[in-house]
């Protein structure tokens, strides 16, 4: 179980493969990955977006995706589980987050990916500002 | 041990409590953290309003006492963090 | 929408962002991408698993996962999806299949990939021939 | 024209059809495929029997005529490819 938040961007291919061979270590184990990648979109409501600001609570963003994690593990037979966030100024195509959830059997990890995802964006305390051609806006709802 | 008595810490003049606002809280209220001196026994609410100079709180605003969720009626203790922010918006 | 069928190893990272890159052309509008990676595992029911020969029936297998596909495609608001299958002779900790998907929002790619799984283990003509310590069997249960 | 009539197909003494096995029903009639000629108006389970020899047809066997699922009772027509196969295992 590994949680970050990360300043700068990443690739989310590279970082779930590097965690995968260097640190599970869990090769012949897991018949299932499931993979979910948040990729900054261009528009938004209807709007051109330009660049998005995305702040957090340090301390206590990392404690509740911790916790999100834990649950899951209780919840499903996962082997483990990996979320990247990122925060600051990014743009159009930068991936934002990264949840990725291994398991012997692929229910497992399907359902997990989802819960990790549906409870991050509920419950981790994350937001993002975008920038408009007019202007900025704090995101209200969270689609 | 005198420090862990709840009967004397109702009794304590003030309370140092750290304040924390993000995102459209933090633009709106114009800062983004303070400590301040809370009176015994406040409330979360009171906090707000301590901080804030009575403004309005919405409604949809999430609290945080030492990073876990909480509601308005909660008490807080000296030394806790207390965090105002908007719903939460990542992923 | 793009199936394949791989005589030969492959990494799903790569051929994932590579598709993502070179062929979705879609940077800015997706803000989803759900994936599932099958792995072959070093156990099954049981026994130790040694070694794998995915067989499948040239033609019909193609055919059926470009069904499954265009069958999402109705079903789900999705941009794009891809199928990549092994067959041959395979090892444990191989990839045997990687799944894909790309929507604007996050249910669509959860849900239409794991309806096209669901789909390809139900529906698609391969079949997995084990070998064991001792001897080989053929795979009949799908778990 | 008149390949395309269905009463002319009928009577014609033979239909020339490709039968193909896979997996464990490969290994078990101990072939692959091979082309067969069948009386006229056959359906998929007598293609079975004419090219196992008569073999028991089990319950699970997978049928698909030109590379569509069919079930046992479906009509084979001249050309046509006709498959059987164990339930499926991929992914």
């Amino acid at each position: 179980m590994h949680i970050e938040i990360r300043q700068q961007p990443f690739d989310p291919f590279d970082e779930v493969r590097d965690y995968q061979r260097n640190t599970l270590n869990e090769a012949g184990k897991y018949g299932a990955t499931a993979l979910f990648i948040g990729t900054m979109r261009d528009f938004n409501e209807g709007d051109d977006v330009r660049a998005m600001t995305l702040e957090h609570y340090p301390g206590m963003t990392e404690k509740h995706l911790e916790k999100i994690c834990g649950e899951a593990q209780k919840r499903w037979d996962i082997i483990d589980s990996l979320i990247i966030h990122r925060v600051g100024d990014m743009y159009p195509d930068d991936p934002i987050v990264v949840v990725a959830v291994w398991s012997a059997h692929r229910a497992a990890a399907f359902e997990a990916s989802r819960y990790l995802m549906e409870e991050l964006k509920s419950r981790a305390p994350f937001w993002k500002k975008e920038q408009l051609s007019e202007g900025s806006r704090w995101v209200e709802h969270n689609s | 041990m005198i420090g862990f008595d709840p009967v004397y810490r109702n009794l304590v003049s003030s309370m140092s409590i750290a304040v924390k606002f993000f995102a459209s809280l933090r633009e709106q209220v114009g800062k983004s953290e303070e400590r301040l001196d809370a009176g015994p026994a406040a409330t979360v609410a009171e906090i707000w309003q301590l901080a804030t100079g009575g403004q309005p709180l919405a409604a949809n605003t999430l609290m945080a006492v030492n990073m876990e969720y909480v509601d308005a009626g909660h008490p807080v203790q000296d030394g806790d963090e207390v965090a105002f922010f908007p719903p939460v918006t990542g992923g």
